[in-house]
């Protein structure tokens, strides 16, 4: 059985997986060098579930009034005028170092099992096959109560069992390692990917699939997964975006169709 | 049910005298903001005053004043960190000046290095800070805050400041939206890092201003409401201490106050202190009584114009 | 005698690309200012690689952009630090990525906490600057300017890293006056740390105001003319770069020189890249001629425009 | 012989005398609890000798438009309104521990004959007799290439063999003391009081007489010392204001006059 082709991109199904897992009371920040699902997801909820969300861009506004998703995730920041204030680079290291924020978004070119990202080096760091474009802030991963994973991309090239040089640490070993290295924030929480939805078995802190999103099938993500992933006995859909999320990002947030158009997913 | 999510309104900040009040505790830290008698929370120090909190623990900039004295005068203060606790060019803090011969408050001496050096480390999530300057001074002896110890990296031994982290700082600024967005005019001195380092941010403002203002001009927002507790609109709120740019302080009042202190403290008769407590601390009621009562609408417009044209008459 | 010294005027800070460069030497740490491709002073990097500067160490902000890639495709690199270096959504950046795989550069893998605390360490006249938040990343296992240590309070060992003081810093405001009191429309990111932790900073700017506008204002100045060595004047210097609020990067014209250094890299044959240089960077006589063979007053009228409107087109 | 009564304040030659010190390089920084002598030292200085001294204030500006004195040296800078910029908190605690400024101006309740400062206690600090004003800013002393003490009296109880407490470190118990205990800036440079003009002998840093006032002998000097002064041969007198500096100061910079009415003295 073939599922049915979705009249949604798989982005956007990504974006509302986030969207729905921010709190009102979290301190949200966005940046990075891959802006467009998260400032989908913060801006959704935003709008839809979160009022009272601050959220902080990383160029380098407090509660700006966002217009439209640009390409550049900078420039859409830029390009809106109204904010609460701003945040100098002090800010950025302060609350980097402290853990200030609730949550931030990564990406990577590579991750595994246990949640950790690279975004350095495939092959030896000192003579790499790929230079990664790296990373403009490690701390996110480190300090802040949680983190997520967006890989925009599954397969057993991104989806490995072991990261080749860990830029951003997830559970390291897994079990209790990340706590035992003495990092202070909680470690990546979700996994959304153009698949699936995955958290982490609390105790070994193995990658565990939470739901499917509708138009896939379990044999596609384990086929496409280059470790062995915990599956459960039913792994129930990825509840899909509905009406109102759809509208609100297709009139509002994403007029353009910047999360229709996106490449990536295999 | 997620329209409904989205219409709800963003939460105003805006709360009264009382509301602050209930932060505040026996035994907190509590941090004031401005820096010698500019930019004070006079207003909620006297509240804090009248409501009998006992045994705080207080620090704030490195420069304290009239805060401090006034709540050392009536014994609701267990421990000071400060620089320089005194009223400048109008003299020595009479009740602290008093309460540390007396041994009735513990002290702990420091400078602006060590504070600040204090609040940075909390901050930047980290135990302590390295400082190197207060080395040679005997303040490495006795403070408990500060050690010598061999850093990771260099040869020479500095110095560090442990973490300091009050449980709520007050601050006076002189605008705010209703979201705690705040606006200084002129120079906020150590107001940000005594905000970033407090649990929780009571701030009182001389004006409350439109959100549509604040957003229009983001770069002007000094202390984000992100990281405001509550507002309090409270004009002249900062009497008998200066607000920047809105008014001077009442130098009058503040001799006053401090020569009261002195007569009390000299003579051991405390009737010139405990009518100055009764008439302004104890009695009024509000805001707007207390003016009334150091001089009213007329005072604090000779107040305004004194600080527009930058004289004393 | 006295008169006469009062009767000395203040000393400008104007200077030309060519005094600029007179500070500029080989085997120099120059750090550059502004974040991704925002705020680069473009013009002083093409003058740098015209001048056939040699053995460059980097830094700057920890996203570096056109600078960075420009630099090192002239071969003007020993050694970069950073954190991403790539041009957002529009790609990596090819000349470095080239130059790591190829082994030709000496990288230092860093981010945000390790460059701007080794910026602070030096800002606050320490060896070091205790961070925390690289626990667990493999950047601690081959960055030699980190390591773990044991602090003096608190029982976790702590990641130092050491102090970076660059030679001079390269900064692209979009005003100053002549003394080099510099303002930024919107914000500065890590400009005021690079500029405090550097030896000298070099500023250009879109536009030079008058001193009196700056002094009634001074709220509004970013970085003193007190830490500026000199000010160059480049109306649209950070071209293809974007100045904020002045003009939107030139999309177009990074694309080409990204397309270009792909074909080149990948070939082996130089030529669609050499091309680029000939053109825009070692030909080009002044700003104002770089100007006409990237489109001239037309081009520049419609990126300033869509900065104003807010959108592409 | 008595010295002829001068036409000028005791604390207008202490003025004259910093303002002479200044360079047109140098980074001032005025502040401290009290502002009246370095305030108008630095002042004098800017307007006749350094055009391109940048000064800093503490309350917090960079390179003011100053008006006249005020009493209160706070006010003083609120009241002007011009400048190049200002100074944050960040700013004040990165110069002090840098030694980015060049100089700083301390008086003190307690000096002593290796220029060390007491700020804080006489007695037993744990239950002092007298409780000082405390410092503000003690780096000033430790960090920068050079500080300046302006005692305003000049008398035994101030001038002391050691202090009760150092609040700001001179050269700790003299010799290579300052230097072996780690303190990064030059020590005291010079001492101004009322009386006369002194300065730290090379090696063993102790307080040596320079010049005195026009109108003060050398016994009046040693007569109020708490200490043994090395005393030069022949004391040359201090260089009076001239026309030009009492012109500046009387019109322009101190034109209530604050300077000819001080308390102070012995």
């Amino acid at each position: 059985m073939t599922p049915k082709q979705p009249d949604y991109s798989w982005a956007e199904q990504m974006v509302v997986v986030f969207a729905r897992d921010l709190k009102d009371d979290d301190v949200a920040m966005m940046g990075g060098a891959r802006h467009d699902i998260p400032f989908a997801a913060v801006m959704l909820a935003k709008n839809l579930y979160c009022p009272n969300m601050n959220v902080i861009t990383t160029g380098c506004y407090i509660n700006p009034t966002l217009t439209a998703m640009h390409y550049s995730g900078h420039t859409s920041v830029l390009y809106s005028k109204e904010a609460d204030g701003m945040i100098s680079g002090y800010d950025i290291f302060e609350v980097s170092e402290r853990g200030y924020i609730s949550f931030f978004f990564y990406h990577g070119i590579q991750l595994d099992k246990y949640g950790n990202v690279n975004l350095h080096f495939i092959g030896d760091w000192k003579k790499p096959t790929v230079r990664g474009p790296g990373a403009v802030n490690i701390s996110m991963s480190v300090t802040p109560p949680r983190h997520y994973l967006f890989p925009i991309r599954h397969n057993k090239r991104a989806f490995v069992d072991k990261v080749d040089f860990i830029t951003l640490p997830g559970y390291l070993d897994g079990g209790d390692s990340r706590k035992k290295a003495g990092l202070k924030g909680g470690g990546p929480c979700l996994c959304v990917s153009p698949l699936g939805v995955f958290d982490f078995e609390e105790k070994s802190k193995r990658m565990r699939l939470k739901s499917v999103h509708e138009w896939v099938t379990v044999k596609e993500i384990v086929d496409n997964t280059g470790f062995e992933l915990i599956i459960p006995e039913n792994a129930p859909a990825t509840k899909p975006p509905t009406p109102e999320e759809l509208r609100m990002l297709r009139e509002k947030i994403d007029p353009t169709g910047i999360l229709r158009g996106m490449a990536g997913r295999l | 049910m997620t329209l409904e999510a989205h219409s709800q309104p963003r939460k105003s900040k805006l709360g009264t005298v009382k509301d602050a009040l209930s932060l505040i505790h026996d035994n907190m830290y509590v941090a004031f903001g401005g820096h010698v008698y500019f930019n004070k929370a006079s207003h909620m120090v006297r509240a804090i005053a009248k409501k009998r909190v006992k045994g705080l623990t207080l620090s704030g900039s490195p420069y304290a004043s009239y805060e401090m004295d006034l709540l050392i005068a009536v014994g609701a203060v267990k421990k000071v960190m400060v620089g320089n606790l005194g009223f400048e060019y109008l003299g020595l803090a009479p009740n602290f000046r008093k309460a540390v011969q007396l041994g009735t408050i513990e002290t702990v001496v420091g400078d602006e290095s060590t504070l600040i050096g204090g609040y940075m480390a909390t901050v930047e999530g980290i135990p302590y800070h390295p400082i190197i300057s207060i080395k040679g001074s005997d303040i490495l002896k006795i403070s408990p805050i500060v050690k010598l110890y061999k850093p990771p990296w260099g040869n020479e031994e500095i110095v560090a400041v442990q973490a300091l982290s009050p449980d709520v700082a007050i601050l006076h600024a002189q605008e705010a939206d209703e979201y705690g967005n705040a606006r200084y005019k002129g120079q906020p001195y150590f107001d940000q890092i005594i905000a970033k380092a407090s649990k929780k941010v009571i701030l009182t403002v001389d004006e409350i201003i439109s959100h549509d203002k604040v957003a229009a001009e983001p770069e002007k927002t000094v202390i984000p409401g992100l990281m405001v507790e509550m507002v309090v609109h409270l004009p002249f709120g900062a009497h008998p201490c200066l607000s920047t740019r809105n008014y001077v302080h009442d130098e009058a009042h503040l001799k006053d106050y401090i020569q009261r202190s002195q007569q009390s403290l000299k003579a051991g008769d405390t009737a010139p202190l405990d009518e100055y407590l009764r008439k302004y601390v104890y009695e009024p009621e509000s805001i707007y009584d207390y003016l009334d009562r150091v001089g009213g609408l007329e005072r604090m417009t000779k107040l305004k114009m004194m600080m527009e044209l930058g004289r004393d008459s």
